[in-house]
């Protein structure tokens, strides 16, 4: 049953996007998309997880101490980065949504039914 | 939809999707076991390979190095964007003032916040930039220290206001920059290609491991990721603080 | 000669990077023809890459210079087939004419236009030459944010941006779910290269490599605009500036299906490939339902982009139910379809850009008999309208012919009755559009029907020379189209959708460094029966169209409408335009994606 | 090592949620810087001191600016 961890990247993942189909405030929504992203990134983190193991920085070349997998990091590193920019891009998306409609509940603004 | 049947739609469908992923997540290796071969190999390999201590950051800037390059681009593209969104449109409608004051209040910025803020600014930097130079050593590197350091803008901005900031951090001037570096970074991968036959291989002598001018292209490339990711989220601090600029505070507003 | 693969990529983005610097100083004649000559170098590169894949064998470019070693990949490799480079080459292409299109498109602009447009296709290029999976996840967000950040390029209109948050929104989520597959099979396997995924997966399929296989397809399938993800589709294509719009519907959503493809042969089928029937089951059910309610909406349009972006979505079902097949020849089809739509779409969005210049409104019925000025582009609207519908000599008919042959293949014929239908309704709701434009046909609109105000041009006015500029590429994208049907590509096609297929060649050449294998000719290809059913097709385009136009001059004209407007509530109530909807039917849609998958490999 | 681990995911899990259902952005934000910090003991944790430092520059400095920014300007109404 050592596969509960598990549940908690799962759990963030739906949760964020409940909460994103349920919002009624496009910055509401924006952070909830970006917890929905964190999940990912703890999922990845715990698959290259290795019980007792370091960090793969090693102080010296020989070093013998296990280490975790520097894969997973170097992916959830970058990501992280382009996650936040991304976010950025979004709220500067639904501050211009504001400016000219005077509201951000994603039910009022329908104007592309159809 | 209604707000009422939208949420109930959606709590099912989520408990489903919930419910699907956990039947492929059961079948995860154990928490704490890790089998593949491809981390293993490089926490093994880097070190002789690449004569590096860091194997993330041998991870980032060379075995899979394409990706960084990617993500630079990403970065580059989303920066871009915001730009856009937010520069054209405060020329085309918001050049009035907005009647009263931002996110600084500028009455009840005392001079013991100002000077917090300067030591905050200092300590910011020198972190930032001691976290960005040494990813071949320790944990660190361009994407950590650059979005450790641009950090300095914001402190700039929220410890001495919007001028300082502008005076500063002139971000319309770093934009350049930014461009400079995600292409600096496409140049290194086509150097290198010319004179190792693969894109972004190694063709630098590798040094001593642990030294600070060793393996090879590695500092290079992590030079444009920090010169771009610095420079790209000071863009972004400068644009979103243009947002809360109010005329009537710039008037008024002390140099420190 | 495999350093031409990373080139095709790196020249277009050193070219963005340059335009971004320079673009506040340099003029800008400059900065296009840089563009326009960065791309068509991306073009030709992928082209011969294609060229060489098809006559020695797969080219592979290791990044960095990692060869695998004892079988383990330490690093990312560029695996160029025929498919792969074809496709680069054709989203090259596209945006070349793009380029070409908005040369004088964006006077006021810094270079910001150009540089986003330039990653975007580096991105494509990128997507599809990549053979690691986590690279291509990469070159999947490459692409959207790009587009996202172009989508909202016309700022100045509210709904652009509106749009573009609808689309960045859905798209990211979609992009978390590939990434949260990937990073399950990457558990399981520890590799990212997707030759060495499929050989560490081998023959046996859990519950893990379905739902892997299940969040990565469902991903996808939202850049692909299958329902239920595709509601975003519509909004960006409606905003999106127009020589974008060319390369959203020719290329980016195929993109999504090349994806999904890609992922199904060249990493899941082998441990898939014993509940090939299940799979089989959902993915054509998916693509019927994105076939049938993509031309629904599409007929029922009075907006030319978001008519032409509905068309888009049928064709993707059409092409989805193509690859769900699973089977070379059909897939063969969908890459030869990919090309003959894409010039196609491309060619009328192109018209539909020229409408929306000069008359600074795309809405059917403000545009009223206003074709009559310009009856050049009422040709070529309806030819590209005959094209949709599959009328040979278009490029598509011999697309859909092909994949017909592999509906009848896996004995489903009805498959092949209702690809006809769509495909000829959405010409037909094309056909109706050009029939009221020009010759004020039909019944007049609802008064109660909001009429949509002036939309902002996206240029100065077009005359003269900026007209021919852009009559230019319109005219030479449905030129391509028709000639396209002539070049006798089918069997080739099929002869490069069986290597792309065959899992076992790729790994022994990508993973042990085996010799390349030469594109064998491939079987002959009747088109007789595709002529028929093509001709049918366009037959069936004219008819639905006479019947939109003129049914209010039969008795049963009021029933009919009511009928009609009552059936066609459903769908425009799914349409809401609110993006948390979107969000819902999305995590229901790969609910359900996911739970039939289980359900039907088990 | 392991109950360290555990109560960390545990919390994070819990964080995340009163992140999401605070529906109000103004107190949302701070909610969500706590949960950048949490998440970052969590990267620590599990031996990714590099991500970390990565998530705490974004997660507690970055994105709380721009969505301060963009509410305070959401205070003063639209434009034009």
């Amino acid at each position: 049953m050592s596969w509960l961890p598990y549940i908690v990247p799962a759990w963030i993942f739906v949760i964020g996007l409940y909460g994103m189909a349920t919002s009624r405030h496009l910055v509401h929504l924006i952070l909830c998309l970006s917890v929905t992203q964190s999940a990912t990134y703890v999922l990845i983190l715990m698959i290259g997880y290795r019980t007792g193991a370091t960090a793969p920085v090693f102080s010296d070349v020989l070093s013998t101490v296990r280490a975790t997998d520097p894969v997973v990091q170097a992916v959830t590193l970058t990501d992280i980065v382009v996650g936040a920019t991304v976010t950025a891009l979004l709220l500067a998306f639904a501050l211009r949504i504001y400016k000219t409609y005077g509201t951000v509940d994603p039910q009022d603004l329908r104007t592309m039914q159809g | 939809m209604s707000p009422r049947a939208r949420g109930v739609l959606a709590a099912i469908s989520g408990l489903a999707l919930l419910l699907v992923v956990l039947a492929g997540f059961a079948k995860l290796p154990d928490f704490g076991v890790y089998l593949g071969p491809y981390g293993t190999l490089v926490d093994e390999l880097a070190p002789i390979q690449r004569k590096i201590p860091n194997a993330i950051t041998a991870v980032n800037f060379d075995y899979r190095g394409l990706d960084t390059m990617g993500e630079e681009f990403i970065l580059f593209a989303a920066v871009a964007g915001l730009t856009l969104v937010l520069r054209k449109d405060r020329r085309d409608t918001t050049d009035a003032p907005l009647p009263s004051a931002g996110l600084r209040g500028r009455a009840d910025r005392s001079d013991a916040i100002r000077a917090f803020g300067l030591a905050g600014i200092a300590v910011t930097i020198a972190f930032g930039v001691y976290v960005a130079i040494h990813p071949h050593l320790t944990p660190g590197g361009g994407f950590q220290g650059g979005t450790i350091t641009s950090g300095f803008a914001a402190l700039i901005f929220l410890a001495l206001g919007y001028r300082p900031l502008k005076r500063y951090a002139p971000h319309q001037r770093t934009e350049p920059i930014e461009a400079i570096g995600a292409a600096g970074y496409v140049l290194v991968g086509v150097a290198t290609l010319a004179a190792a036959g693969a894109f972004l291989a190694n063709c630098l002598p590798l040094g001593a491991s642990g030294e600070f001018f060793s393996t090879g292209t590695i500092p290079v490339i992590n030079l444009c990721v920090a010169v771009e990711v610095v420079a790209g989220f000071v863009v972004v601090f400068g644009e979103f603080a243009d947002e809360t600029r109010f005329e009537v505070d710039d008037e008024a507003e002390v140099e420190p | 000669m495999s350093e031409l693969a990373p080139l095709a990529i790196a020249v277009p983005l050193i070219a963005s990077a340059a335009t971004a610097a320079l673009g506040a100083f340099a003029p800008r004649s400059l900065l296009a023809a840089l563009n326009v000559a960065a791309s068509a170098f991306a073009t030709a590169a992928c082209a011969v890459l294609a060229r060489d894949a098809a006559l020695h064998g797969s080219v592979i470019h290791w990044f960095g210079g990692w060869r695998p070693a004892h079988g383990v990949s330490l690093g990312i490799a560029f695996v160029v087939d025929p498919v792969s480079g074809a496709l680069a080459a054709f989203a090259g292409l596209l945006t070349t004419a793009a380029f070409a299109y908005a040369w004088t498109y964006y006077e006021k602009d810094d270079g910001a236009f150009a540089a986003l447009l330039q990653v975007f296709s580096a991105a494509l290029i990128g997507f599809f030459l990549t053979g690691d999976l986590f690279n291509m996840f990469v070159f999947f967000e490459l692409m959207s944010v790009s587009a996202y950040a172009l989508t909202g390029f016309r700022s100045e209109d509210s709904s652009a941006v509106q749009g573009a948050l609808s689309f960045a929104v859905v798209n990211s989520t979609g992009a978390f779910l590939v990434l949260t597959g990937v990073a399950i099979v990457y558990a399981r396997t520890g590799a990212l290269l997707m030759a060495q995924i499929a050989h560490s997966l081998g023959g046996a399929a859990d519950p893990l490599v379905v739902v892997a296989f299940a969040l990565i397809v469902a991903g996808f399938l939202v850049k692909a605009s299958a329902a239920p993800f595709h509601f975003w589709l519509s909004e960006a294509h409606a905003v999106a500036p127009t020589p974008l719009c060319v390369l959203f519907s020719g290329i980016m959503v195929q993109a999504g299906l090349y994806a999904v493809a890609r992922t199904y042969w060249s990493v899941f089928s082998g441990a898939l490939g014993p509940h090939g029937d299940g799979v089989r089951d959902v993915l054509v059910a998916f693509g019927v339902l994105t076939a049938i309610v993509g031309a629904v909406m599409s007929y029922a349009q009075r907006h030319v982009k978001r008519l032409l972006a509905f068309s888009t979505v049928s064709h993707s079902g059409l092409m989805l139910c193509g690859i769900g097949l699973l089977d070379p020849r059909a897939l063969g089809g969908v890459f030869v379809y990919v090309l003959g739509h894409g010039l196609v779409k491309g060619g009328l969005f192109m018209g539909s850009g020229i409408l929306l210049n000069r008359y600074q409104t795309v809405d059917v019925e403000a545009l009223r008999g206003k074709l009559r000025e310009l009856p050049w582009l009422a040709v070529v609207l309806a030819l590209g309208a005959l094209g949709l519908a599959g009328l040979p000599p278009f490029g598509t008919f011999v697309g859909a012919t092909l994949i017909d042959d592999g509906a009848s293949r896996a004995h489903l014929g009805w498959l092949t009755v209702i690809l006809l239908l769509t495909a000829a309704l959405t010409g037909a709701a094309v056909l109706n559009a050009v029939g009221r434009m020009t010759f004020g046909w039909g019944p007049p609109p609802d008064p109660r029907a909001v009429t949509p105000g002036r939309e902002n041009p996206e240029t100065e006015a077009a005359t003269g020379l900026r007209l021919v500029n852009m009559a230019i590429p319109t005219l030479a994208l449905i030129a391509l189209a028709i000639a396209f049907g002539f070049v006798p590509v089918a069997s080739t096609a099929v002869a490069a959708a069986g290597a792309f297929a065959d899992r076992t060649v790729q790994e022994a050449v990508v993973l042990a460094g085996g010799a390349p294998v030469p594109l064998p000719s491939g079987p002959a290809v009747p088109l007789g029966d595709g002529i028929l059913h093509g001709a049918i097709g366009g037959a069936l385009a004219l008819a639905l169209a006479a019947l939109g136009l003129f049914a209010d001059r039969l008795p049963i004209w009021p029933l009919l409408k009511r009928t009609y407007e009552t059936a066609m509530r459903i769908p425009h109530a799914w349409h809401s335009g609110i993006v948390t909807d979107y969000v819902t039917w999305l995590t229901a849609g790969a609910a359900a994606f996911g739970a039939a998958l289980l359900s039907l490999t088990r | 090592m392991a109950v360290v681990q555990g109560v960390a995911l545990v919390l994070v899990a819990v964080v995340a949620t009163v992140a999401v259902l605070v529906r109000d952005p103004k107190r949302q934000i701070f909610l969500y810087m706590i949960y950048g910090l949490v998440m970052t003991i969590v990267l620590v944790v599990l031996q990714a001191p590099d991500v970390a430092l990565s998530e705490l520059a974004v997660g507690s400095v970055a994105i709380p600016f721009a969505v301060l920014a963009t509410l305070v300007r959401m205070e003063h109404g639209k434009g034009k």
